[in-house]
């Protein structure tokens, strides 16, 4: 038992999370709302130089041989940096699911993920949406209890638009063809579960970062902006607010860690952990942008502060990879079926 | 007490809701934060003056109807029920309108409310400075008094509509030597005027609803103060408790978002996954009852010769709140559909709740952020000790 | 249509709340403690000269020949003085259902409530317990579809100990008999529910002064208590606790009003006005315990400070008359019932 | 990361169940808040001491058994599992001891700790002072230093088990000159000493469960003095931290309270009419599993070699706030016979969550209330400003 990441993990996530604040900056985040894609080839590259996007590849394969335990602290750091490129999507969901449908027609797709020349997408029933589908090259769909992949180019996708000018995300128009089955029966049904946990616990990572994010740019801005001739950081209606943040985020982090440990080592409750996870998180993350607009004042309100640029992340993740409802629904049947079995002593 | 409406009340609302039906546009109007949407809201309130329903509690002369404060109440509730246009011009008749009719000489009077009631001069608020805005004392822009006229250099910001308006209205510093309260006088100052620059904001949705306002030796006859030299403050307080209070956030506003709210339910009741949202549903339908109960009891209060005091605190509070809750469950209600805008195809249902959702983060912040409004009932209300 | 009351109404609800506030002192609440029966027959008798046990019964009947309306300002200031004696229950409840039940058997019973010389209790299904029987001479028991009149001496209670010591609290056992059936049918019907839109309509004028009077407390008590050099209740944290009971009990009032003034004209929805006024008074009395405790320290967790005579009330009387999931449950009714019917326009 | 117990967590932990399964007391122990239940509590003390389980994770010369935190945790669960006695020397094992491990010399190591862990002594914490409560530097209680001895003069309240406690422990101002955070001198006072008199004070629920403290000329060696003379300020702070911290407050207590919540909506789950409660009961669930989650984590770095921040003022404020919603849900499923006593013919199934209930409250305010902690969170975990 020892409930802490090691030296190496930290070391790793640190190197990452630089790395991001350098490159990921808002005027990045910003420029690429311009273009077309709103995704950088370059970055793109450059994370895969790192090897993110095979963390989770054997090193026999090429990949760094880590685990969902380092991939976690890696994910939070995406929140935190709000990177719009699709690496959760890719290392943490697409690259486990590839491995396990280990199929002849997709099995190319894994190198070229690590190499950074290649993406996939995923359309998975509990989303109503494909996101970043408009640069992947294959997507992976389930369908009917089967697994299907479909090259991006013979999908018919919508494009929509949300509240995120960094997400794309896409309605996708596919009747099931049998020669682009790649997965059946119990693997099937077992990954569309995996996929939704991975899924789940990669937007409570994200909320995690996220709400740091948001609660140490209310720190600065209310550290400077004065009024009443003091900083309104010192106000302690603006400090309760920011402490109150701090409790969720801090109580949100061993949850979303341990269910990375679960997902890692294939623990039973798994999902109850994931579902945990994604309400703790969500709910920290969710205030950090109320309070975060709240004590930035009118400033909050702007499309020039960037603060939005986080919030609607939050906002726009929430409700993807199964809502509240449902994952309250995955503990409820935990907590009620058998009161001896929760507890003290019964939480490992 | 009697809570009944009267005949008159009823063939009133009747009147109003024919009118309505008649006139209000079948498209929505585009958002008045764009140039063809502000122009389209002017025609509107033209309309609306047509039929002088402008400002239906103002006197004849000034181009209402001399209407009581229940009359204004059946007045919002049959408009937010027909969903007619957003007035544009709601920084003049419901802020600066009271004001003005408060403070004004009779010439300014019959100079400027006319025109506001029928949206052919549409008003900007200029309350707050770069440095200036939950403290509002600590405004630095200056008013030169030079006789018949004034000198005005200086910055406004987070003006609300100023991005298309005609007119905006705000306090200067006029007094060098002063500082915080004193020192300062309400002019009004004409957009077009020379050294006047408006740099819209773009908002969280993009679009510019508020704009800085920029005076570079900005000159206005002295004709455009309100109230005394130097008494800024004072008039300025009297329109932020309109702008906090009863004028401005009709309770037929919330209560049409709750109706809206308990629809959006039923037609999603299948896919909704957490129990929870039906109790947030019930408490939006009760909270909008409540403040309207409040309202009209706050109106019969006027009515009785009462006056407005630190309340309009409580309701700036209790409104916001309502509407932000309002909207965060409506995105709870629409999942995953809660990110989309209106016009995409998978958009089924969504209506304008995520632009709503969006401006409902700011009902906590402007006219005086929820913060400043608690220390307000807790010093004024409750006659808790200052800090 | 005018939301007000009258100069009158609120002149005697103000010579109300003085004589309350000179006679019903924390002393003599504390004292009562003491006693056998927790109650003051002089402090009863002195609340019957001032007509307040007849308020609701027609002038020629000896009463004051008020209604609702003007009793429900009575009643907030029974709940902030933490009246102990049962008066509500009697000029609000019990007067109006004898005078409609209006059977001989029971008639004389109504001239003595009027004068102080005789009390009665209420046993409502949605009451767990009867309150004050110990000092009642007849209790009216809603059973089977039928009002029973049961002489008190006759019944057989079992006293129970509740958190509030003011508070006295009987389980009746009690088996129908023929002969002590005083309304039946339609009649009796009508009555059980408007019994309990006026007993849930009585708690919430009472949370209603439970709020108040504890916010007072809080704003004395924390414009003297100094920490840190300043008056504890010029911190902002305090301040704002108090603002947001503040704005609660300011928005109940007016719902609390409205019920009242359905009851009194028989409104077709008076039940759905009164489960909200029951909601949003609780809420605001119940926050009010919360955040007054708070804001007290430990001296509000003490019972040498009178704080908790007004919590302990709060909390218990918040679980009579209807629950706030019952409560919920009508207001759901009406809501969904038909939408056009809502909203702006129809709240009259 | 490894969340698996290894062999030796589970043969420990099956030796703590198998003995508090032979020797945790049939019948629930009379509150220690009466002079008979505190007997009770002190015999049950001295039980655990003959199994060495007084404080397990302390060194074997002093009483326990040198084990490691992840293993005091395992103790704890199994303990609260049981339902043992509320520890009613908590004050001195889970507060004073920790400190003195810290601070003490091995002379005064060797004197307390033992007694400490085998409940023969008992302390009462003494904090406060009527003028300083969550502002602890404003004490104003003095001990003149003599040379071998102080003289104790002033008053301390809130003293948590000082009604029947056998010592208290706190800070006085030695240098008569000093202020605020300076001067202070931690020191031990025998509660049976001479000039001592223990008021109790009672609670909400008339129970003496604090008392306050007068001293008047008492005579204490100076050997009671837990480190260097006026460096009270930093010993008590170590000791502050670990009352809003880790140790006393075991996650295991909120697990089974959460346990038991999940019972008690089962047992009532057909009369309970309103679905936001099982919303709440699965929030308990979680925040209870969070809070435990939180607390390994902790474990683990100390383990690790790390120390303990400002993360006691997280964790004060969430284990009250979820102590605190656990039994206001309790008293909505018990709906009206929340306000009974246990005794009463008509409390099926209350049990305690009454008394529970109001123990609750005093969560948010006793080791430094809630808005202290949130200062603290925001200035010194986030670093926000002071004012």
């Amino acid at each position: 038992m020892n409930f802490s990441f090691s030296e190496d993990q930290l070391l790793f996530r640190d190197s990452v999370r630089d790395f991001l604040s350098n490159e990921v900056t808002t005027d990045l985040i910003r420029s690429l709302w311009e273009t077309d894609t709103g995704r950088s080839q370059t970055l793109w590259s450059q994370l895969a130089e790192l090897g993110l996007t095979g963390m989770l590849v054997p090193e026999e394969h090429g990949g760094l041989g880590m685990n969902e335990e380092d991939f976690i602290l890696i994910a939070e750091e995406c929140g935190r940096a709000a990177l719009p490129e699709p690496l959760i999507e890719n290392a943490m969901i697409a690259v486990p699911l590839l491995q396990a449908i280990n199929h002849e027609s997709t099995n190319p797709y894994l190198g070229k993920i690590l190499s950074g020349e290649a993406k996939a997408s995923i359309a998975h029933p509990v989303n109503l949406l494909v996101s970043d589908a408009h640069v992947s090259d294959l997507i992976l769909v389930f369908i009917d209890k089967e697994i299907h992949a479909v090259k991006t180019a013979d999908a018919e996708l919508i494009e929509q638009e949300g509240v995120d000018p960094s997400r794309k995300i896409f309605k996708l128009n596919y009747k099931a063809k049998t020669e682009n089955c790649v997965a059946n029966g119990d693997l099937a049904e077992r990954l569309l579960q995996e996929t939704l946990n991975r899924g789940a616990l990669a937007v409570a990572a994200q909320h995690l970062g996220l709400a740091q994010a948001m609660v140490g740019q209310c720190v600065e801005y209310t550290s400077e902006r004065k009024q009443f001739g003091q900083a309104i950081g010192s106000f302690q209606a603006v400090k309760h607010h920011m402490a109150n943040v701090a409790v969720k985020y801090e109580f949100a982090k061993a949850v979303v860690y341990r269910a990375a440990n679960s997902i890692a080592n294939q623990h039973p409750d798994a999902a109850v952990h994931v579902a945990h996870a994604k309400i703790a998180a969500s709910d920290a993350a969710l205030l950090a942008a109320k309070h975060g607009i709240q004590v930035h004042g009118a400033m909050g309100y702007t499309w020039e502060v960037n603060l939005h640029i986080w919030m609607k992340r939050a906002w726009a993740l929430d409700k993807t990879w199964g809502s509240l409802g449902y994952h309250k629904k995955v503990i409820e049947k935990k907590v009620f079926a058998d009161t001896n079995k929760i507890g003290a002593g019964y939480s490992f | 007490m009697d809570l009944a409406y009267t005949q008159e009340h009823k063939a009133f609302r009747e009147e109003v809701r024919s009118w309505l039906a008649a006139n209000v546009p079948k498209e929505p109007l585009k958002t008045f934060d764009t140039a063809e949407g502000f122009q389209q809201h002017r025609e509107w309130e033209a309309t609306m003056n047509k039929g002088r329903w402008g400002m239906v509690t103002w006197p004849e002369e000034l181009g209402g109807r001399g209407l009581d404060l229940i009359q204004w109440l059946i007045f919002e509730e049959e408009y937010y029920r027909a969903q007619a246009p957003t007035r544009v011009n709601q920084n003049g008749i419901f802020l600066l309108g009271p004001t003005l009719m408060e403070y004004g000489t009779e010439e300014q009077k019959a100079r400027y409310l006319p025109k506001m009631a029928s949206g052919e001069e549409i008003w900007a608020q200029g309350w707050s400075e770069p440095g200036a805005g939950s403290d509002m004392a600590a405004i630095r822009s200056k008013a030169e008094n030079k006789g018949d006229h004034y000198i005005i250099n200086g910055q406004k910001t987070w003006s609300t509509r100023a991005a298309f308006a005609d007119w905006t209205f705000g306090m200067f510093r006029t007094d060098p030597e002063s500082s915080r309260h004193k020192g300062l006088t309400f002019i009004f100052v004409p957009l077009n005027a020379e050294g006047v620059t408006v740099r819209p904001i773009p908002q969280l949705n993009g679009h510019p609803g508020f704009a800085e306002i920029f005076f570079d030796n900005v000159k206005v006859p002295v004709e455009n103060r309100l109230g005394d030299e130097g008494a800024g403050w004072n008039v300025a307080m009297s329109t932020a408790g309109f702008e906090r209070g009863l004028m401005l956030r009709s309770p037929a506003r919330f209560q049409e978002t709750a109706r809206r709210l308990v629809k959006l339910y039923q037609e999603n009741e299948k896919e909704i996954d957490d129990p929870l949202i039906k109790g947030q549903v019930l408490k939006a339908y009760m909270d909008a009852e409540a403040y309207t109960l409040n309202t009209y009891m706050t109106a019969s209060r006027l009515i009785n010769g009462g006056s407005i005091g630190p309340e309009t605190s409580t309701n700036k509070i209790f409104w916001s709140e309502l509407d932000q809750n309002m909207h965060e469950t409506a995105m709870s209600i629409l999942g995953a559909r809660a990110e989309l805008e209106p016009h995409c195809s998978e958009a089924r249902g969504v209506g304008s709740w995520l632009d709503g959702f969006l401006f409902s983060q700011s009902g906590l912040i402007y006219a005086g952020t929820n913060e400043i409004q608690r220390n307000i009932i807790a010093e004024r209300m409750l006659g808790m000790p200052r800090a």
